[in-house]
């Protein structure tokens, strides 16, 4: 329908970083994300966690919060608070990291897929599809279980296991762009593929690619969560989902020190929760229809 | 008594303090039986001044002001129930772009049904989609295509369905939104020559909506063209459509120069000429006529002063300082 | 070649690129699957031999990936060295739990999320569709296992109504088949509330984005036209036209569903392939790992295939015949 | 070849393999077949057509945005079909094009400037940055863009269609281009605001010597633009002539159709409307013998004579008015 749209010249373009502020749920992400990365960063240089710190004796052994141990003790009596702050930096690795390797993975096949079309397109999509249906997490433990554990090896498979969905979406904006009359229109003035890529494409695919990107983030760290709680962490690098496999394996549930498993769980909805927030609001700004009242 | 009529309506898109006037005070008469065509320029507030009479506007839109009476009720405030018992059932709409009005996952023969029985509890669904298939063969359409999905049709085809749509109760009223904007020549040809026979063998009012004055010519019994939101003149089709050097003729410069915008096959062959410039933006506070700033015979009294619509003559009405002195 | 027969040869070549995928996993990449046993279960060398020689380790490569193919082929899976049983009985019974968790949790989820999914996007912008996608983005920002814990918390610790570990009471006499069938409902209720905690929050958003596109279609401005109630509008013309995206995301939750059923399995001890693959990797139990995810795929692959006809059935501008 | 043609496109036939999903080829569709014409140095040829005639196939065959199955294309003298890699590339500035859709033709997150400077770095003009925005802003002026500095910075979004149009023309017309094509360029914009971009056009183009392919579907306004206009049906031309005669003796049966629906701003008493039934066929199944002959009111006034069904009717007539029918000349 006719609105008087075509008249109206709208604003110039705030930024990203403004509009996600400007959304209630982008704020409270971003509030969100900045304090778990202060909290990660600063925390466990004031709270160092000492893990040969064990309890002398039974009385100091899952205990309860006192005013040393704010958040109590775990079952070998070592300061659940500390562990709490050392664990929020390798979630926090592992996300980010993850995700810088699916990004690059995901956005070069969907962007070459998209762009090229023809025979590169089914081979890169075939691939993408066996990743994309094949269960991945069944498919991370068993790799885990066969590579070691080591927090290397961790963000390695997670980044190369969830980059099909970013291939995906990449592949459909690409698709629908080379539509865009101003594709052949750049060919007719003669630019190369490169060039148009580089011009036309990317700064298109980009603010999708950031919302994605920062969803991949909260993925990668439940993924993390999860392969540590079965028992795949690195034994070396404690992590909220490692905390939480010990309290499970130690019986922490059934006994209700719930200092123990409470702190790790609520730190990862947290952290997850932000970059959700933030990547849910990213879609509102691309995705007109879904900003309330447009 | 007019069917339709519809009278200082104003149309605002967004806030009070912020929004745009899309329709500013402007009056459309439609009586029984009558063709009357609709145009002006995009952005113009053609379709948002169709859309607001069976209430159908967009979200964020709102009748400000002014009343609409269909068929002597008032309808401007009327209930989500009294608008619904009216819609289809007495004012049918054929929106612009046949592909997109139709749903994609139900075959034509079920959508143009599906009106008939919401409309008639008493109606049994076969008897329903035997009426349908009745409809399909008035627009030219094989019956055995009922139950196909818009998609298997072509662009022409899927305007012959929406026409069978809005049909499908038997309306007083047909809205037709730029129903052969993207269609090709011989197929415009095609739909116009439908809506005229149809008009006759059902018995309904028309509104078509166009930006096209010249699809309006041979198809519409009275004309109003609409610039910026305003209402600038209205006539029956013989006057707006007079040439130059008969009696009576279109008066408001607007229209003159939108008619000499097409080039004219029957005239010598001489460039358009277009109007310069562009319409005004609505968003800024307007004085003095809309038009002043594009017309060639503006005197100092446009850029101040709102011109009133006048009746110049019997039924043709102008909204221009000079409508009796224009020169064409 | 018409649709039908295409995509069953499609997802039996993927079921080959999956089993090929794994024996490569399993075999070649980190040194042969009989060192790795050998390492955590300290066989001695003739047994290591004889391990050997019944997976054609002894030959090449090929050679060892034809006797692979031949024992898949023969629905053999090997032997678990944990459970001292051969694999492919484990990996039934386990199978036959997964199932039975995962259709309850599967139905229970899509439908009520389909439903709240529709009421929020109709809904747009309201309060009450604020408050469900916030709760549903803090659900799904939560580690399944996790929500598991807490449930078992406050049920089997804090409450203590309901049971929170196994399929079974252990040791429980039946009074009949409808007793047997009533203690392992009450087990699967926990199990079943967490999976579905966590995964409606992913249906609600899903369908709430789909319907909220789709009421911007020019269709439904012609539904509105027509006269219709706002409940026929949406319903008969929105959600129908929505669910079709909804088909195509529900794919990828298939696969998060396997993923979310392993750590629900392994909180409330039900023994299925989670809880197996859970104990498997304790014991490196390579054999059975290698099956559970070899199954998984399998299983995840035809459940594609289904949501993949069905889609074709739903939507008319594509055709199962072509 | 007559170095005066600005363009001759010599039996042009561009085929679209209809592929199933598996890849495999399961019809052809023959959008252009076997269309020959030239236009001179700053002469405007119109091809008016309906959709599916083909006319879109033979811009984008001319702007290799296609490649032709058969024939060949000479622009200012160059074959340019056999061309590729970066003798392609640089062949191009000879012939630009102006699309129908200026919102989506022009990259909505680039500036104004911008779009016009790429035509200019692509084509490897000026040697500095300077240099080149100097000319992307005299290219705006010249457009009636002004003040240039000021809407160099805008960007599509926040011109009207207008504006975006007159910013593809001088993206274009920087290059200083020796052939214009221009498809439907005024179809999408208000009436009111067609005359200000087609006489921008045709100043340019004659301040240029430029010589222009007027894509369009409607026969009034091809008339009035025109030197000459080519009349399209199912991928080949079936009547070429000044549009003079094309409006007021149009010989070819689909033509006297198209001229007799001709809307007409203006409420007189016209001659009885031809109105064609039915749909044109679609590309993959033409017609034996004439192609029009399903459609041909004349065919059926002549009682369906065979010769119709049977032979294709070839391009024949005096060289200024040429038309592709078995019985024009019988009416």
């Amino acid at each position: 329908m006719s609105s008087p749209q075509v008249l109206h010249i709208p604003p110039v373009k705030r930024s990203m970083l403004a509009q996600l502020w400007n959304d209630r749920m982008g704020r409270v992400g971003l509030l969100l994300t900045t304090f778990t990365l202060i909290a990660a960063v600063i925390g466990p240089i004031i709270f160092v966690f000492d893990s040969g710190a064990v309890g002398a004796d039974a009385t100091t052994l899952l205990m309860p919060p006192t005013r040393t141990h704010i958040l109590g003790t775990d079952e070998l009596g070592r300061d659940v608070f500390s562990q709490f702050l050392s664990g929020s930096r390798v979630s926090l690795l592992v996300g980010l990291m993850a995700t810088v390797i699916s990004t690059i993975i995901g956005a070069g096949v969907g962007i070459a897929a998209g762009f090229f079309t023809g025979k590169l397109d089914t081979v890169l999509m075939a691939v993408t599809d066996f990743f994309l249906v094949v269960p991945a997490m069944p498919l991370m433990i068993a790799m885990g279980a066969i590579f070691g554990q080591n927090l290397t090896i961790i963000i390695v498979i997670i980044g190369l296991l969830s980059w099909p969905r970013t291939a995906r979406i990449v592949r459909s904006q690409t698709l629908s762009l080379r539509e865009r009359k101003f594709v052949p229109r750049a060919r007719s003035l003669g630019s190369t593929n490169w060039r148009i890529i580089k011009v036309h494409m990317i700064p298109h695919v980009l603010p999708l690619l950031i919302a994605n990107t920062i969803l991949v983030v909260a993925g990668a760290i439940l993924s993390e969560a999860t392969l540590a709680f079965i028992g795949l962490g690195d034994p070396n690098r404690i992590s909220w989902g490692s905390m939480l496999h010990f309290a499970f394996a130690s019986g922490a549930v059934g006994r209700g020190a719930w200092w123990y498993f409470m702190p790790p769980g609520l730190g990862i909805l947290l952290i997850v929760l932000a970059f959700t927030l933030v990547g849910h609001a990213f879609d509102k700004i691309n995705n007109p229809h879904l900003g309330g009242s447009s | 008594m007019n069917l339709l009529d519809v009278r200082n309506l104003c149309v605002r898109y967004g806030s009070e303090q912020t929004g745009v006037l899309a329709v500013d005070t402007v009056d459309l008469r439609i009586g029984q039986g009558e063709f009357v065509g609709l145009a002006g320029e995009s952005g113009c507030g053609k379709t948002t001044l169709a859309m607001a009479i069976p209430n159908l506007l967009p979200e964020g839109a709102t009748v400000v002001s002014g009343s609409v009476t269909f068929d002597g009720q008032d309808i401007t405030h009327a209930s989500e129930e009294t608008l619904n018992s009216i819609r289809w059932k007495e004012i049918s709409v054929i929106f612009q772009g046949a592909l997109n009005a139709l749903n994609p996952v139900k075959s034509v023969g079920w959508q143009i049904a599906e009106p008939m029985l919401a409309h008639d509890s008493g109606l049994s669904d076969k008897d329903a989609l035997a009426r349908a298939r009745e409809l399909l063969d008035a627009v030219g359409i094989s019956k055995s295509r009922s139950s196909a999905y818009p998609h298997e049709f072509s662009g022409g085809m899927r305007q012959r369905v929406m026409i069978a749509m809005a049909l499908a109760c038997k309306p007083k009223l047909v809205i037709a939104d730029e129903p052969i904007t993207a269609l090709d020549v011989m197929t415009q040809a095609q739909i116009l020559d439908l809506l005229r026979s149809l008009s006759s063998s059902f018995d309904l009012s028309l509104l078509l909506i166009s930006h096209d004055l010249s699809v309006l010519a041979d198809t519409c019994d009275r004309v109003q063209v609409m610039y910026a939101g305003k209402a600038v003149e209205s006539g029956s089709a013989e006057t707006i459509f007079a040439s130059a050097d008969s009696s009576e003729s279109a008066a408001h410069p607007y229209t003159n120069r939108l008619l000499k915008s097409y080039p004219n096959i029957l005239h010598e062959r001489v460039f358009i000429d277009g109007i310069p410039g562009y319409p005004p933006d609505l968003s800024l506070p307007q004085t003095g006529c809309r038009f002043a700033a594009r017309c060639d015979q503006v005197q100092s009294v446009c850029r101040t002063q709102e011109p009133a619509l006048i009746e110049l003559h019997t039924n043709h009405f102008v909204a221009c300082h000079f409508a009796e002195q224009v020169s064409r | 070649m018409s649709y039908l027969p295409r995509k069953l040869l499609q997802v039996l070549g993927s079921i080959f690129a999956v089993a090929t995928f794994n024996f490569f996993l399993f075999h070649i990449i980190p040194g042969d699957p009989i060192r790795l046993i050998a390492r955590t279960q300290k066989l001695d060398p003739e047994a290591v031999a004889e391990l050997r020689k019944k997976f054609g380790l002894d030959g090449s490569i090929i050679h060892q990936y034809l006797v692979y193919l031949k024992n898949l082929a023969h629905a053999d899976l090997g032997y678990s060295f944990s459970l001292h049983e051969g694999v492919g009985s484990v990996l039934l019974r386990a199978l036959g739990h997964t199932a039975l968790l995962l259709t309850v949790s599967t139905l229970i989820v899509v439908i009520i999320g389909i439903a709240i999914g529709v009421y929020a996007g109709s809904r747009q912008g309201k309060k009450s569709d604020s408050w469900i996608v916030i709760s549903s983005l803090v659900f799904w920002s939560m580690p399944t296992f996790w929500v598991g814990m807490l449930l078992v918390f406050v049920f089997g610790v804090w409450w203590g109504g309901l049971p929170i570990s196994g399929i079974t009471t252990p040791n429980a006499v039946y009074s009949g088949s409808l007793s047997y069938m009533m203690d392992i409902a009450r087990h699967l209720i926990l199990p079943t509330l967490t999976l579905a905690l966590v995964d409606i929050a992913f249906f609600i958003m899903i369908t709430r984005t789909s319907l909220i596109e789709v009421m911007h279609e020019d269709y439904m401005l012609t539904a509105r036209g027509k006269g219709l109630s706002r409940k026929t509008v949406v319903w008969k013309h929105g959600v129908r036209n929505a669910l079709l995206p909804v088909m195509t995301a529900s794919a990828l939750y298939i696969s998060a569903l396997v993923g979310g059923a392993i750590q629900v399995e392994v909180v409330y001890s039900w023994p299925g392939m989670g809880l197996l693959m859970y104990n498997s990797v304790l014991a490196r139990d390579y054999p059975v790992l290698e099956a559970c995810f070899l199954v998984s795929s399998i299983v995840v692959l035809l459940a594609n295939f289904a949501s993949d006809v069905l889609y074709r059935v739903l939507d008319p501008r594509v055709s199962v015949a072509r | 070849m007559n170095s005066s043609e600005a363009l001759v496109v010599k039996d042009l036939t561009v085929e679209y393999a209809l592929k199933s999903r598996t890849g495999r080829i399961q019809s052809r569709a023959r959008a252009v077949d076997n269309v020959s014409f030239s236009i001179a140095t700053g002469e405007t040829l119109a091809l008016v057509g309906e959709s599916g005639s083909g006319k879109s196939s033979i811009a984008n065959a001319i702007m290799r945005l296609v490649e032709p199955s058969v024939g060949s294309i000479t622009v200012a003298g160059r074959e340019v079909t056999s061309l590729s890699g970066r003798d392609l590339r640089e062949s191009r500035r000879d012939y630009q094009m102006i699309f129908q859709d200026p919102f989506e033709s022009i990259d909505p997150r680039r500036t104004v400037l911008d779009t016009v400077m790429e035509s200019l770095i692509v084509s490897g003009i000026g040697e500095t940055d300077a240099h080149r925005r100097e000319r992307a802003l005299a290219a705006l002026e010249s457009v009636g863009l002004t003040p240039a500095p000021k809407v160099g910075e805008r960007f599509a979004h926040q011109l009207s269609g207008g504006q975006r149009q007159r910013v593809a023309i001088a993206a274009a017309m920087v290059l200083q281009p020796k052939l214009l094509v221009a498809d439907e360029p005024v179809s999408m914009l208000d009436v009111s605001l067609r005359a200000g971009i087609l006489r921008l056009m045709q100043k340019l183009g004659s301040d240029l010597d430029v010589a222009c392919l007027f894509i369009t579907h409607d026969l009034s306004l091809a008339w009035m633009y025109a030197d000459r206009i080519a009349v399209l049906y199912l991928g080949r031309i079936v009547e070429e002539g000044a549009p003079a005669d094309i409006i007021g003796n149009p010989k070819h049966p689909y033509t006297q159709a198209l001229v007799s629906v001709i809307p007409i701003p203006e409420r007189v008493n016209k001659t009885e409307r031809t109105i064609l039934t039915g749909e044109i066929p679609d590309s993959s199944h033409i017609p034996q013998g004439c192609r029009f002959h399903t459609r041909c009111p004349l065919y059926r006034a002549l009682g369906e004579p065979a010769s119709c069904r049977d032979s294709d009717p070839s391009l024949s007539g005096r060289a200024i008015h040429r038309v592709a029918c078995h019985h024009s000349t019988e009416e």
